[in-house]
C-alpha cells in the first residue's frame, strides 16, 4: 500500500529526513509517535507530496511520487490528510468544505456530492451542522467535519498529522472515537499522535522517531512495554 | 470640434484657441468662464477676419505644446514676442505693449528696479517675462527671487509678508491695485531697468492664418474697435504710436 | 476674523463642480488601478523571478517618487506623446490610477499572503491542481481581507487627487486656488475645501466600516 | 528623443542644492513629527474619552484633507499669524511635522496596542504599577516594532516634501519646475528630478532593511 | 489565606462567575477543573484582581480586595500568578525577566536581585540559561523561568493558569516537577490544569467548575472515584 525506501528531506542545509525506510499494509493502522522536531510530520507531508522529496522513494499502491511522469493531483485523491490546525475552509458551510474537492477534482454532480456528504457527516455526527459555518463549530466538531471532507474523496489511505493535540481535553474523545471507527471499516491509517491510549487500542505497530531516523517499531506493548532502544525508554518515561 | 491640422482658414472650420485664463485682466475665469481683455479682442479680430473660434482654457506650459503639436491653431495668453519663441512658433502683429512693473506696499523703500537689488525678495511667476526681467537685474536662479506657480500666489506671497516685491506685466499688477485698493500696494515702473514687451497671438510655425489675423488687427486698431476694447479694460486709451507694425 | 460670506455662496456652485469633478477621478482611478493592481500583484507573485522583476520595478517606482513629479511628468510628456495634446483631467486619471495600482498590488500580494498557508494545503491535499485552490479557496479569502486596505487606498486617492489642481483639473482644489486667486483671501477658499474633502473622506470611512462589519457578521 | 545634457549640467548645482533641502526638511519633520506623534498617541489611548477627543480630532482632521491645502493654509495664513511674514521652508516644516505627527500618533498607538495583553498582565501580576509596566515592559517592545512604520513614514516624508515646491521652497521639485519653466523641456528636470527621489527613497528603505535585520538578530 | 464570598464577575451582560464561594487554607494546594469556558481562568484572575470583581468579596490574608482603599500592587506581591503563554518579556535575558519586578517594585538592590535570581533559577534546573533570551529557550523551559519570576517576589501564594497546556507532552513532567516541590515546601496554590495525575498526586482539595459555579469539590480520590453530580460525572468520562 505504502512503500517508503531511504527516504531523505532537506531543508536548506537542515536534513530533516534521514534514510527512513517502512511499509504500511492495508488496512494497518500505524502510528508514529516521537519528541518535537524529531521530523514526524515533515514525513508524513511527504507521503502526499505536500513536502517535495528530496531523496528515496515513495511508493503509494505501487505508484512512485518521485517520478516526474506521475500526476500528483490522482495520487492525492487516493490520500487523505487531516491537520492539527483542521484547515477547513472558513468562506463555505460544512457541507459546502465537503462537497467542494468532489465536485471540482472528481466532477461528482452537486445532488450526489451533497447526499454523500451529509451521510459523511451523519457518520461523524454532525449531520445538523450542514448548514453552519466552520467559525460557529468546536475544535472536536471541526476535526470532525475535516475528517469527514478527507473521506469525501473516498482515499484508501489516511494520514492524521496530531489530530486532537489543538483541542480542549473533553473533545479529545470524541475524535478519537470517529477515528477508531474508520480504523474498525478497515482504512488504511497513518496517524501521528501523543495520545497513547489511541495507540495501544487501535494501532496495529507504533513507530518511534527521532532525529530524522526511526529508531524502533513494534507492536504498541512490545513498544511500550518493552522498549529495546535507550531513546525510546528516556521519551516514554516522560510521556506516558 | 477641434481641428487637427492648421493653416487651412476655410470658413466653416472652428479653430481652437488655447489659453492659460490664470492672467487677468487678459484672460481669467470669472465663475468659470474665460473672459478678459484678449479675449474680447480675440472674438472681434476673429469676427473681422470671419472664422470661427472656440477658446479653451489648457494652461500655461500645455498651450506651448498644443501649438507644437498643432493641435490648436492659436495661442492666446499674453504671450510675449521674442526671438527664442520665434525660431519654434510665428506670431501676428504686435496687438500690445506691456512693460514688466514693480508691485510694492506703499510704504516700501523700493522706487526703481535698482532698489530690488537691495537684498529684496522678490515674488514672479515661473516662467513668465517677469521672471526674466528680474532674473536679469539679480542673476538666474538667485536666492531672492521666488517662483510660483502664478501671479495670484506671488501677489498672495507678497501680501502675506514672504516678498518685498511682485514683479509681473504692468497690467496684470495695475489691474490688482485698481481691484484692491485696501491693501495699499504701489506700482512702480522703470523703463530703464524693464525693456518694453509686445503681445502677440501664437501660431504654428507656417501657419497660414497669419495673413489673415494681421489684416484683422490692422483693420480693429485703425476702425477704433480697439480702442474701445482696450479702454473698457483699462479704463484709458492706448498710444497706438508706440506698437510697431511687425 | 471677518468671514466673506459674499465670496463663498458666489463660488459654491463650483466648489460643488469641484466636488463632482474630485470625486468622479476618485472613483475612475479607483476602479482602473484595481484591475491593474491585481495584474500587477500576480505579477509580482510569478516564481519566476525574471518575469517577476518589470512588476517589481514599476511597484518601486510608483512607490518611490512624489506624485507630484508623476502628474507633471504625464501631463506634460507622457498624455502628448498618446493623445497629441495634454489633457488635464485624462491626465490626472492615468497618473492615479497608475500610482494606485502600485499600492494595489502590495494590497492584493499581502491579501494572498496573509492567507494561512495551511489553506493552500487542505485545498492541494484534497486533490485540487493550484488554479483550482487560488480560485476557489484562497482568493475569495483574500479578497475579503484586501477591502480594509483598499477602502483606506480609496481615502488616499480622494485626498491625492487634489493634485490635480497642478495641471489645472477644475476638481475641488482648483476652484479653491481659483477663489484664492480671485479676491486674495486665504481661509475661506482654503479652508472651505478642507472641510469638504473632511467630509469625503469621512464618509466614505463610515461606509467602509459599514462594509466591513455587514462582511465580518456574514 | 534628444537630451539636453548642457541644461542639465547647467542645472546640476540647484538640483544639489534642492536635494539637500529636501533631504533637510524630511529630517527636521520627522523628528518633530515623532516626538509630537508620541503625545497624540499617549492622549488618543487615554481612558478618558473627552481627553481624549481633542487629539482624536487632530488625527482624523490631518489624515482627512489634502497635504496640498495644509501647506497653503499654513503658508499664507497660519505662519504668518505668528511669524508676520511668510516664510515657505518654515512652512514647509510644520506643515510636513504636524501631518506627519497624525500618522506617527497611529504608529505609536498601534505599536502598543499589538504588543500581546499577557505582558502587561504579567507585569502588574508581578506587582508593577501602569507605569512602571509600561516603561520597563509594553514600550521598550512597541518602539522596536514602530521602527518600520516609522521608516515607512519618512520615506513617504521624503516624497511629500516635493509639495514645497508650491510655496517657492527651493528644494529639489522647485528646481525641477524652474528649469521646466526657463527652457520648456519636460522630460529632463522631472525625470531628472525622479530619479533622484526614487535614489533617497531607495537608500533609506535599504537602510531601513539593514536596520530591522540588526534589531531582530539582537 | 484566601477566602472568597459570592464572587460574581460579568462580561457586559454574560455572567461569567456566578456565586462562588471557596476557601484556601494556608499551604494547601487546590487544583481547578472543569470544561472550557466554565470560567476557571476568570475566577483565578479574580484573585489578584486582573480582572475587576463585580459582586462579593475576595479576601488575601484578611485584606477585601474589592475594598476600594485596598493597594492592589501591595496584594499582587503577594501573590504570584503564572500563564499558559509564558508571558515572559521577550527583550530581557532570562535573569533580567526575573530581577526586574524585585528591582523596581520592592527597590532591591541589582546585586541581591541577581544573586536571588541566579538561586531560583538553580531551583528550577536552568542556572545555565541566566544570560539566554526567552525566544531561545523551550516552551518547558520558558514556563520554569515564569515560575522562578513569580517566586523572586517572594509571594505567599502561587496561583497557576493551565500552566503545561501549551506545553509539547515531553516538556509538561519538568515543568509538573517544580511545581511538586513548590507543594512540598508548603507554597499555598491554586492551579487550573487538566493534568488529572498532578490533581490525584499533589491536590489537596479539587474543585470542579461548571457554568460559571463551583458543581463539586472534594478530595482528588474521592470526586476522581465518586463524583456526586451527574456533570462531574460526563465531564471526568471525557478526559480520564
Ligand atoms: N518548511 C520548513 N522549512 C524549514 N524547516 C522546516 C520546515 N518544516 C519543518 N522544518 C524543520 O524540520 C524539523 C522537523 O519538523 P517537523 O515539523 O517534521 O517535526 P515534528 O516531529 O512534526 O514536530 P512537532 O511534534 O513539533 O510537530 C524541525 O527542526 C523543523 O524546524
Ligand atoms: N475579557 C473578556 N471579555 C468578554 N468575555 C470574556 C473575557 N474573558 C473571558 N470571557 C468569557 O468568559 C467565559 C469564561 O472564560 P474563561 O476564560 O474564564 O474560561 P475557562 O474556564 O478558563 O476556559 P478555558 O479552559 O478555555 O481556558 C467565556 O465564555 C469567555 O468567552
Ligand atoms: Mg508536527
Ligand atoms: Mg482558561
Amino acid at each position: 500500500m505504502i512503500k517508503v525506501e531511504k527516504l531523505k528531506k532537506s531543508f536548506g542545509s537542515n536534513e530533516v529526513l534521514k534514510d527512513i525506510n517502512v511499509t504500511v499494509k492495508p488496512q494497518e493502522v500505524v502510528v508514529v509517535i516521537g519528541p518535537s522536531g524529531s521530523g514526524k510530520s515533515t514525513f508524513l507531508r511527504c507521503l502526499n507530496m505536500l513536502e517535495s522529496i528530496t531523496g528515496g522513494h515513495v511508493y503509494i499502491e505501487g505508484i512512485d511520487l518521485t517520478d516526474k511522469k506521475t500526476d500528483i493531483n490522482k495520487v492525492r485523491i487516493e490520500v487523505g490528510m487531516v491537520f492539527q490546525q483542521f484547515n477547513l475552509f472558513p468562506h463555505k458551510t460544512v457541507i459546502e468544505n465537503i462537497m467542494l474537492a468532489p465536485m471540482k477534482v472528481r466532477n461528482v454532480p452537486a445532488e450526489k456530492a451533497k447526499a454523500k456528504g451529509l451521510e459523511l457527516l451523519r457518520k461523524v455526527g454532525l449531520e445538523d451542522k450542514a448548514e453552519a459555518y466552520p467559525d460557529s463549530l468546536s475544535g472536536g466538531q471541526k476535526q470532525r467535519v475535516a475528517i469527514a471532507r478527507a473521506l469525501a474523496m473516498e482515499p484508501k489511505i489516511m494520514l492524521f498529522d496530531e489530530p486532537t493535540s489543538a483541542l480542549d481535553p473533553e473533545m479529545v474523545g470524541e475524535v478519537l472515537e470517529v477515528m477508531k471507527q474508520l480504523a474498525k471499516e478497515g482504512m488504511t491509517m497513518v496517524v501521528v499522535t501523543h495520545e497513547m491510549g489511541f495507540a495501544k487500542e487501535v494501532g496495529d505497530r507504533v513507530i518511534f522517531m527521532d532525529g530524522g531516523v526511526v529508531v524502533e517499531e513494534n507492536v504498541p506493548k512490545e513498544l511500550f512495554e518493552n522498549p529495546k532502544e535507550d531513546r525510546t525508554k528516556s521519551f516514554l518515561s516522560k510521556v506516558l | 470640434g477641434t481641428s487637427k491640422t492648421t493653416g487651412g482658414s476655410s470658413d466653416d472650420k472652428t479653430l481652437k484657441v488655447v489659453t492659460d485664463a490664470a492672467y487677468a485682466p487678459f484672460e481669467y475665469l470669472d465663475k468659470g468662464k474665460v473672459v478678459g481683455f484678449d479675449v474680447d479682442f480675440m472674438n472681434a479680430v476673429a469676427k473681422e477676419a470671419g472664422l470661427k473660434i472656440k477658446i479653451e482654457n489648457v494652461g500655461w506650459d500645455p498651450l506651448f505644446v498644443e501649438l507644437d503639436k498643432k493641435t490648436a491653431d492659436i495661442g492666446m495668453s499674453a504671450i510675449t514676442i521674442n526671438d527664442e519663441r520665434k525660431q519654434s512658433y510665428d506670431f501676428t502683429r504686435p496687438y500690445f505693449l506691456s512693460t514688466n512693473k514693480i508691485l510694492v506696499p506703499k510704504d516700501s523703500d523700493i522706487k526703481s528696479g535698482a532698489d530690488l537689488k537691495n537684498n529684496k525678495t522678490i515674488a514672479v511667476q515661473n516662467a513668465t517675462t517677469g521672471q526674466e526681467a528680474v532674473e536679469g537685474l539679480l542673476g538666474k536662479n538667485n536666492e531672492k527671487i521666488k517662483k510660483f506657480e502664478n501671479n495670484n500666489l506671488a501677489i498672495q506671497e507678497m501680501k502675506s509678508g514672504g516678498a518685498d516685491a511682485v514683479v509681473a506685466d504692468n497690467t496684470v499688477i495695475e489691474q490688482y491695485v485698481l481691484n484692491n485698493p485696501k491693501d495699499n500696494f504701489v506700482v512702480i515702473e522703470d523703463s530703464t531697468a524693464f525693456a518694453q514687451e509686445f503681445y502677440g497671438l501664437m501660431l504654428p510655425k507656417g501657419s497660414k492664418l497669419k495673413a489673415d489675423l494681421d489684416k484683422a488687427i490692422n483693420t480693429l486698431m485703425e476702425n477704433g474697435e480697439y480702442a474701445k476694447i482696450y479702454k473698457k479694460w483699462f479704463k484709458v486709451d492706448p498710444d497706438l504710436s508706440k506698437l510697431p507694425k511687425e | 476674523m471677518d468671514i466673506r460670506w459674499d465670496i463663498l455662496a458666489e463660488y459654491a456652485p463650483f466648489f460643488l463642480k469641484g466636488t463632482l469633478l474630485t470625486i468622479g477621478l476618485s472613483i475612475a482611478s479607483i476602479l482602473i488601478g484595481t484591475i491593474l493592481g491585481l495584474f500587477i500583484g500576480l505579477g509580482k507573485l510569478m516564481r519566476n523571478k525574471l518575469l517577476a522583476l518589470p512588476f517589481s520595478v514599476y511597484v518601486t517606482c510608483f512607490r518611490g517618487t512624489p506624485l507630484l513629479v508623476q502628474i507633471l511628468l504625464i501631463h506634460f510628456a507622457v498624455v502628448p506623446l498618446f493623445l497629441g495634446e495634454t489633457n488635464a483631467i485624462a491626465a490626472a486619471i492615468v497618473t492615479l490610477s497608475l500610482n494606485a495600482a502600485a499600492y494595489i498590488a502590495e494590497i492584493f500580494r499581502a491579501g494572498i499572503q496573509s492567507i494561512d498557508r495551511g489553506q493552500m494545503e487542505a485545498a492541494r491535499s484534497l486533490g485540487m491542481n493550484h488554479v483550482q485552490a487560488m480560485r476557489h479557496v484562497i482568493l475569495p479569502q483574500a479578497v475579503k481581507r484586501m477591502i480594509p486596505p483598499l477602502g483606506n487606498e480609496f481615502v488616499v486617492l480622494i485626498k491625492e487627487s487634489s493634485l490635480a489642481s497642478i495641471v489645472a483639473a477644475p476638481e475641488l482644489m482648483y476652484w479653491g486656488k481659483a477663489m484664492q486667486g480671485q479676491y486674495f483671501r486665504v481661509w475661506e477658499p482654503y479652508v472651505t475645501a478642507a472641510i469638504i474633502y473632511l467630509v469625503l473622506t469621512l464618509s466614505l470611512s463610515f461606509l467602509l466600516t459599514r462594509l466591513e462589519r455587514r462582511l465580518a457578521t456574514e
